[in-house]
Parts: C-alpha cells; structure tokens; sequence
C-alpha cells in the first residue's frame, strides 16, 4: 500500500507522459483544433466549482464558487462547441 | 453511489479525455476526438450530482446537492453566455474566443482553490496551501494574460509589442512581489495575503503578455492554455479530485507539446517569443521602400495572365479570411481546372490568424484536400508555376523574413512566391500586415497588385475569364 | 482520497496509454531492440522475486523464490546486455 | 527508508522505464534508452535491499533481508549464466536467446505469484487470489511457450507449422481445462489446484505454439513478451508494489503494439498468425518447377556482369548471417563504389532471422547507413538496377508471396529484384528458404545462380573483380 500522496504522484507523472506522446506528432493543421479542444477539456474543473459550491459555508464563498461555475460552464461547453465547430468544416471536405 | 464506483467512473472519464486528445491528433478522427472530450466532460460533471460522500469522509457532500437551484442557475448562465458566443463567432475571430475560453477557465480554476482555501482556513494542510497558491498565480496569470491577447486580437489595443522604460524592472519586482506574496500566505495564512497574491499574479499576467508582439499571441494563447492545464491539475490535488488532476496534467502537458510545435511552425524559438521583446534592439522595419512605384492591373489583366497559364497557386491569407472570399477562390479555382490549368492552394502554417486557419476555411468551401499543399510541399514547385496568386496575404510571402534580421517576422520560413514567373497581390491598399513590416516583393518587377476587396476583386477576376 | 485499489487501477490505466503511445511509431529497424529490451525491463520481476524470498517461510517458498530470482536475474541482465550488444552495433555505423 | 521515499524512488525507476522505451523507439537514442532502463532496473533492485517496512506493515521486511547470502548467490547465479550468454552468442542466434530471457522471466514471474499464494494460504483476498490465477497461468504459458519457439529457432525441432489431427480439440480441450482449473482455484484455494493450474498452463503454451509457423516466430516471442509484462503487473498487484505493475504494464502495451507493427511488417494478420494452422489447408508448394533448369555463373562471370553495371542493388538474407559474409560484401561495395557504381543495400522488414536482423549485421560491418533502404524505397529503383545481388536471401524475394496463395508467405511483401535487369543468386543448393517453398525466380532466364558459401563466393567474386 502506497500513500495517496505517492499515488497522485504518480497518477500525475503518467499523465505527464500520456499527454506528451499522445500529441507529439499532431500536423500543424489541426494546431488550432486540438489546442480548443484541450482548452474544452480543462472546462471540467467546472467538477471543481460545484464541489466547492456545496461545501461552502458562507455567502462570499458561495459567490465566488458560483461565479466559478458560470465561468467553468463556458470554458466547457463554449470549447466543445467551438471545437466542434472548426471540426465539422474540416469534414465537410471529406465529401 | 460509492466513492469506489465514483472514481472508477471518474477514471472512465479520464480515459474519454485522453482518447479525446488523441482523436484531436489525426485529422480522421479529430471530430469524434472532440465529441469523445464532451462525453466524458459531461459524464464528470453529471457524476457530481448523484455522489453522496459516505460518513467516513466528511469532505463529500450529501444527497441533493446544497445550493442546488443556484447550482444549476449559474451552469444554465454559463450554457447561454458560451454556447451562443461558440456557435455565432465568425471563424476570423475564433483565436480570440480560445482565448477568453481559456481565460475564464483559469480564472474558475484560481476561484475553485480561492474558495476551498477559504472555507479551511487554518485547517489546511500545508501541501494544500502549496496547491492553493500554484492555483491562484498560474491561473490568475492564465485569467488576465488571455484577457490581454484577446485585447490585441481583437484590435482593441494595438498588435505590437508593448515596451516601456523600466518593463524590465518592473516585471522583475512583480516576480518578486508574486514570489513574497506566495511565502506570505504559505507563513501566516490568512485571506488578505491570499488577496495580494492574486492581485500581483492578475498584475503580471498583464505585463507578461503586453511585450510579445502580434504575430506570437496564439503561441502564448496556447502556452496559457498549458498553464489553464496544470491550475486544474493543481485544484484537483486541493480537492483530492483524481478525474481533476489527471485531465489538468494532460492538458498541462499535451499544451506544452503543443506550444513548442506551434512555434517551430512558426519558426521562432519559443523562449525568444516570450522574452524577445526585452532584448530585442527597437525593430528593423523597411521604410525607404515606399517612395518606390508599383504595377497594379485590372481585374481583366489578370484573368488574361491566368488563362495563359498553366500552373497556378493560390495563396490566401489574413485578408481573405476577412473578405469571406473563400467561396470565390474556390469558383475561381474550378474554371481555371476546367480549362485545364493545374491549380494548387500553398498553406502557410501561421496564414491567417491561428494555425490551421487557411484549412478550416477552405474547407469550408469545400475545396478538395488534396489541392491544400503545406509550405515544405509547394515551395519546390514555385519554380514551375507561371502565377502565384496571393489573396489577402502579406507577411506568409515577405521575404523580409529572410533577408531583415531583428524584424518580427524574422526567420520564419515563407512560401516562396517569388520564384513563380509571375506574382499577383490582392490587397485593398499598400498597408503591411500583422506584424507591421513593408513587403519588398510589393516592388518587385514580376508583381502585379490588383487593389480592392478580395471577394469584389475575385468576383471581377472571375467574370472577366468567364467572358474571354 | 480515493481507494488504494482504484489508484492503482488508474495507474494500471495511464501505463498502459503510455505503453501504447511511446512505441507507437518506431521503425521496423528497431523491432528487435525494442523488443529484447522491453524484455529486460520485464525482469525487474527479481524486485518481487527477493521480495518474496525474504517474507518465505518454509523451505519450499524459500526454494522457488531462489529459483525465481535466478531465472528474473537472468532476465534482466541479460536482456539488457544483449540489447546493448545489438545496438552497440547500431552505433558503429555513426563513424 | 521510509515507505514514501521507498515509492518515490520507485517513481523515479518506473521512470526511467518509460524513457528507456522512449529512446529505444527511436535510432539515435536507442542505446542510451537501453542504459536508463537497465539504471533504472539496477535502482529497483537496489531499493529493496535498503528499504525497511515500518511497523504498521506487517508485509515489509526488516533490514538485512532474511536469507540475505542466499539471495545474493541466487543473483550471483543468475548473472552468471545471464551474462556470458548475452554476451557470446552469435548474431544470428540472438532471437532464440530473446525468446529464453523471456520465457525465464515469465517463469520468475509464475513463482513468484505462486510463493506469496502459499505463503498468505486462506488469507489471501479474492482479488489477490484472481491476480495469482491470471499470473500463474500467463506466466507458464510464457515460460513453455518461449522453450518451443527456442527449439523451433535453434531448429532442435521442425519450423514447419505442427499440426495433428484432433489438435484443435485438444487445445479447446486444454482451454476449458485451465478456465476449470482456475476456478477450483478462486473456490477452493490449496495448493493443488495451483498445482494442476500452472501443470494446464504449461502445456497449453506449448500446444499454442506448435501450430505457428517458423516465419512466424518472431511475431509470437514478442506477443509472449506482452504476455510476461502482463504477468509481472499482476504479480505487482499481488504484491502491492507499485513498480512492478507501471513496468509491466508499460511491457505489456507496448508489446502489444510491437507484436501489431511486427505482423504488419510481414504483411500478416495477427489473428491468422497464431489461429492461421487451424484453418489453412495444406500449404501450396510449387513442386513442378523442380524439374526445369536454371542458368548458373562462375564468379568471374558475376564479376564482368557487375563490373558493367551502373546500379548494383544487394539483397541480403539469412544466408548472409550463416556465412557471415557482411565484411566481404561492404568489402564488394567498396570496390563498386571505388568504380563509380551507385551501390545500395535493400534492407527486407523480415530478412533474416528476427526484424531489424540484417541492419545489425550490416552496421556491425561498417555499412554506411545511407546505403541501406527500406523495402518502400528501393522497390522503385529496381526497374533502374542493372544488377540485384540476392545474397542468402530466398523467401524475402520469392514471387510466390504474391502469385501463390494458400503458401506460407502469401501476401508478404517482397523486394521485386525481378525488376532488375538481372538477379543474381547466392545460395549453396536448389534447397529452398525458411518458409520451405520453391523460389520460380531461381529458374528465370535473367537470373544467375553462383553455388556456394556466400562467404566464400563473395571473396571469389571480389578477387575476380580486382583482377579484371
Ligand atoms: N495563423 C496563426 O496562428 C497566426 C496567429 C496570429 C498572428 N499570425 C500572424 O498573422 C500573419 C499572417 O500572415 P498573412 O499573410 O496571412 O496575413 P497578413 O500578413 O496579416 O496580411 C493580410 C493582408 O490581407 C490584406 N487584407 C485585409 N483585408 C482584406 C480584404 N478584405 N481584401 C483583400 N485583402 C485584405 C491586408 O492588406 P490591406 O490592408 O492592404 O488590404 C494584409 O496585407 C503572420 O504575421 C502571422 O505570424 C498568425
Ligand atoms: N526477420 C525476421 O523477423 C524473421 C524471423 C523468423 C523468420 N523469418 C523468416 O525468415 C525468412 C527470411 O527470408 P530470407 O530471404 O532472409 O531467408 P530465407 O528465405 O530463409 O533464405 C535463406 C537462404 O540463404 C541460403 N543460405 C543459407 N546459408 C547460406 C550460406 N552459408 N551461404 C549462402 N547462402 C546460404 C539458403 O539457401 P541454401 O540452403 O541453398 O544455401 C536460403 O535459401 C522469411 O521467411 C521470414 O519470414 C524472419
């Protein structure tokens, strides 16, 4: 049995890895795309915000966790769509 | 729902993300890479609403959510601001909406820890405060650095470095204010200390964005973007949230990777982008060429030019992005085809505003694929083309990039449309482009410049050939 | 904190993507290396192997574990010499 | 030590796997890959010897170890026989000791999952109990499966695929034997059910392995490799040591990996490899072409043909590797490139005895890497070559893995040397190659045969050469 510490760690360091090779030989084509979508996928701190909107525990806290929402909603969903957006052009060609 | 079935539905939707990132990687699948990203996106955050925390980790939240109305209020707000904003942009402007994306997830980022700080108190562990303070200075740096380049572009402010007397000096004490600022709240604790810092982090966000010049901003975009990555991965070590710190680090990481790719694309050394413009000697810019006269032609000349021809590259740029005229080049391009002439598209990496952009829109327009060529593909082919038609381009074709050391642009590879037996500019003025700089090959001999809208002039061009 | 047993499941996870993606694009050239020497890091097994010739309690654990660490010492050694021996030639060819 | 920097430095070893992949995917950093991960194999070995387990985990060992002199003679002898194995064995044996140092690990990786299941005995937790079952039968299948494709490659048995009648039963058979067994062994738990499990297990490794064919070998060394990685992550779960699991899990997905691109590079499915003898029916063999003649050249003639040639392309095969001609043949290079002919090497993925084979003997001799062409880049040439020197080659150029389907090699892709003005074959007999079929270029009017050693024939042509 490992501490959590030691086991984030290492989740960290993997993930660390993971996200350097799965990209390292992305075609400048596709540079804008996969930045929005990485950019949509960091939106899930949204996960975050409303964790720490239930917890909170007095007025200001719960503002400023809901303004945390509001902002992590757009970053989400607003960077899905986009993507999704930038994308779906890209396949039309396919036609 | 147990924490066990909670984390192992967590790790599935870590698995979504990094299947997403892979997927976003190869043109075939970039599509569903996406839609993969939003499953597992939303997967996470419905999983909230349904985990109830059991009794031996007081952290976890009961069943229903508190505050849920406002929960749900507020994700409604953040679904009418985001979605619209996504789905109106004009694709011109696509840099500057990833970017304020960004911005306001970094910004939610240092929120999250800021509130969780909060409510612990002194109860916080010391790796926590740690985390808290990694969270609010990466992303309140991520939150008004974003916010600076969607002011560039978005012309709000202008597009060149920004340098000052005493920048140098002033960024160093910020550094130093950040950095005490960080100690502080570490030693004692305390939410003003906590305020300072997010304030001095808000404050060089600002300033280390202000000097890099127009050109570079979507490799900063992206660099933030990396930074947005790892703030999360950080709030989720605060929170115990694995889901949270495995998607930040991918981020984090993959964002890395990917700054360093865009600026090799762009032909610049990353570390000279962020920092270039403090030890950069005030810009070279070619100004002794404007006295010199030009050869403009008629929208008739030019589609005599092309009908004689028998290979012809079209070039777009910026300008062609802002006259919309994508639709014409393509109509342009299938007469000259149906005459038998060899057509081809010459894509700059940086043409445009963001990287790919040239691609996005002419595939917009359906243009076939295969005519898309990259810069290290056409270029050995100039020799063989009678006319490159450069649409709204300007600093993708200027060979100040080759031959004006300390101009912004260069060293950056270009496409060499001056090997071409003839070169024709459609351009509404002689105004340089993005990075401010004068275009030799305006004046050169074999340059033809056919002034006007891109679109109208296009539309002039291919009626003219319509009517030989 | 999540559970030990869902740490280790999500480093399972993330090795196995790093796995995949770091060899995803090596030529055929190196297929022999790559593999012998991937076989060596399999020996690093002998770390279990003294582990359990340590905790062993009667004369039959002991025994297996000994021959365990014999057979994963070889393993692992060797795989690595010959892995090195192989690309040693590789690296002849630079002069 | 304490447990967290114990797993810290674990961290750091597992690490130091992952670059050593890293550099061993890519050309010029593959030695120094090979050398961190045997670093960091030599730091986890080293760990244990340091790390004491604190009281509250009843697990961890008090320092020393117990058993400490036998452990290390235990290591002693392990090195002893690792060692100078790896470092004597001929180049063209490697693949067989792979297919050893892979089976013993696997081996290692079977008791040591077995010693913590007799040791813990009925207070083993299910799970523990489900990773043993999975490690005991993967291990053992490993382990016999590695022996006969070592007999298979040290020809101590046929290469051919072993098929008997009722195989496909007995191997179902086996199959529902081991999933029985391992069930006994999840209910009942005991030491005899392990007993039969590890008993089933060993023999199914090798009935899965005889049906293979020996071309195919290679594909199977590395699956089982994946294999042992698999079993070493399981024998990592069972004993809670982190390391082991990323190290082989890290094995077991890139083997996997590995094992595709290998079958690919044969231009074989995987599944039709290891299923391929069930379901074939009797290999196709072009028998009638025995009886027709063919043209065969003394090595003065060889010599006067590539004397005049501008192009000489050699094909290297097996052959080369037995006679280890790769000195005589960069010794022949030499002498054509000092006559201003354009010499290069066609390099097949499968030439030889294991993939990559052949660049390993060619560098060992010197060859520049330039000259060395993958089979997608010669191919083309061939119609350009005036001479293509098939040196113990057969099966990599033999027209049957296009024309003859049902044959060992079908759909293979070869070197098409009979593009080539002529074909020149340097063999001992008529006796065809690994696959065992019939090579028709052999008896083309444009081929050449020159009987004997290629060692030594090369040497004959080389003088000849010199004396013209
Ligand atoms: N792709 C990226 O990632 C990215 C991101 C940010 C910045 N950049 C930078 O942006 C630049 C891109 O180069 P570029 O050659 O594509 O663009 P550019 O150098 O900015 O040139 C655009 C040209 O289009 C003309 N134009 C503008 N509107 C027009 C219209 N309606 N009709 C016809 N012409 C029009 C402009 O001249 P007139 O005003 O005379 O018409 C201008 O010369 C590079 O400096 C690059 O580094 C790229
Ligand atoms: N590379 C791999 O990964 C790998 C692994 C396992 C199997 N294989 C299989 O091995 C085969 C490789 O094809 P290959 O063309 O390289 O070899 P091959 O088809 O086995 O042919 C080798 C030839 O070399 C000749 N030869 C043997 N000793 C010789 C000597 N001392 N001097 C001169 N000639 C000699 C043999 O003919 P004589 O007996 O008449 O001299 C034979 O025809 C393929 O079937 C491949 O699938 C490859």
């Amino acid at each position: 049995m490992m501490s959590n510490g030691l086991a984030l760690l290492s989740i960290f360091t993997l993930s660390i890895f993971v996200g350097f090779e799965v990209v390292s030989k992305v075609s400048s084509t596709l540079h804008t795309p996969l930045m929005s979508g990485a950019n949509a996928i960091h939106g899930v701190i949204l996960v975050g915000a409303i964790i720490v909107a239930d917890r909170s525990s007095n007025n200001l806290e719960l503002t400023l966790a809901l303004i945390a929402i509001v902002l992590a909603t757009i970053n989400m969903v607003g960077g899905f769509v986009v993507t999704d957006r930038m994308l779906e052009m890209f396949k039309a060609k396919k036609k | 729902m147990s924490r066990n079935l909670y984390d192992l539905i967590g790790l599935a939707a870590a698995v979504c993300f990094i299947l997403a990132l892979k997927g976003l990687s190869h043109p075939k699948s970039a599509r569903r890479g996406n839609l993969i990203g939003a499953f597992g996106a939303t997967v996470a955050t419905l999983l909230v609403f349904f985990f109830t925390g059991n009794s031996g980790e007081p952290d976890w939240h009961a069943l229903p959510l508190r505050h849920l109305p406002l929960i749900l209020g507020a994700i409604l707000i953040g679904l009418l601001v985001g979605v619209p904003a996504a789905r109106k942009v004009q694709m011109t402007q696509m840099p500057q909406l990833v970017a304020l994306f960004n911005g306001v997830g970094g910004g939610a980022a240092a929120l999250v820890a800021i509130v969780e700080y909060l409510r612990l108190g002194s109860s916080a562990s010391p790796a926590v405060v740690i985390a808290t303070v990694f969270t609010v200075v990466v992303g309140s740096v991520s939150f008004s650095g974003s916010c600076i380049t969607f002011a560039k572009l978005q012309e709000l402010m202008t597009t060149r470095p920004v340098v000052f007397p005493g920048g140098r000096f002033l960024i160093a004490a910020n550094v130093a204010g950040v950095f005490a600022a960080g100690a502080w709240v570490i030693n004692s604790g305390g939410n003003t200390p906590l305020l300072v810092l997010a304030g001095l982090s808000l404050l060089f966000g600002v300033l280390f964005v202000l000097p890099v010049g127009g050109a570079d901003v979507p490799i900063v975009i992206s660099l933030l973007n990396a930074f947005t990555g790892l703030t999360v991965a950080a709030s989720g070590y605060v929170l115990q949230t694995t889901l949270l710190i495995v998607a930040g680090t991918l981020v984090g990481a993959s964002g890395t990777i990917l700054t360093r790719l865009m600026a090799e694309a762009m032909g610049r050394s990353l570390f000279k982008t962020l920092f270039g413009a403090f030890t950069a000697k005030p810009q070279a810019t070619s100004t002794e060429a404007e006295t010199r006269s030009v050869k403009s032609g008629s929208p008739e000349d030019i589609a005599i030019l092309l009908n004689y021809a028998r290979r012809v590259v079209f070039v777009p740029g910026f300008g062609l992005a802002v006259a919309q005229a994508q639709h014409t080049v393509r109509e342009l391009a299938d007469l000259l085809t149906a005459k038998g002439i060899d057509v081809a598209y010459g894509i700059h990496a940086v043409a445009g505003r963001m990287p790919g952009h040239m691609n996005v829109l002419l595939a917009e327009a359906n243009v076939p694929y295969e005519q898309l060529q990259e810069m290290d593909e056409i270029n050995p082919t100039f020799a063989q083309t009678d006319v490159a038609l450069v649409i709204g381009a300007n600093d993708v074709v200027n060979p100040a990039a080759k031959n004006l050391p300390g101009c912004p642009i260069y060293g950056m590879p270009i496409l060499e449309v001056a090997d071409a037996a003839n070169v024709v500019f459609l351009k509404r003025s002689m105004r340089p482009g993005f990075a401010g700089i004068e275009n030799e090959l305006l004046y050169d001999p074999k340059t033809t410049l056919l002034f006007g809208d891109a679109k109208e002039t296009l539309t002039k061009v291919v009626s003219a050939l319509k009517n030989l």
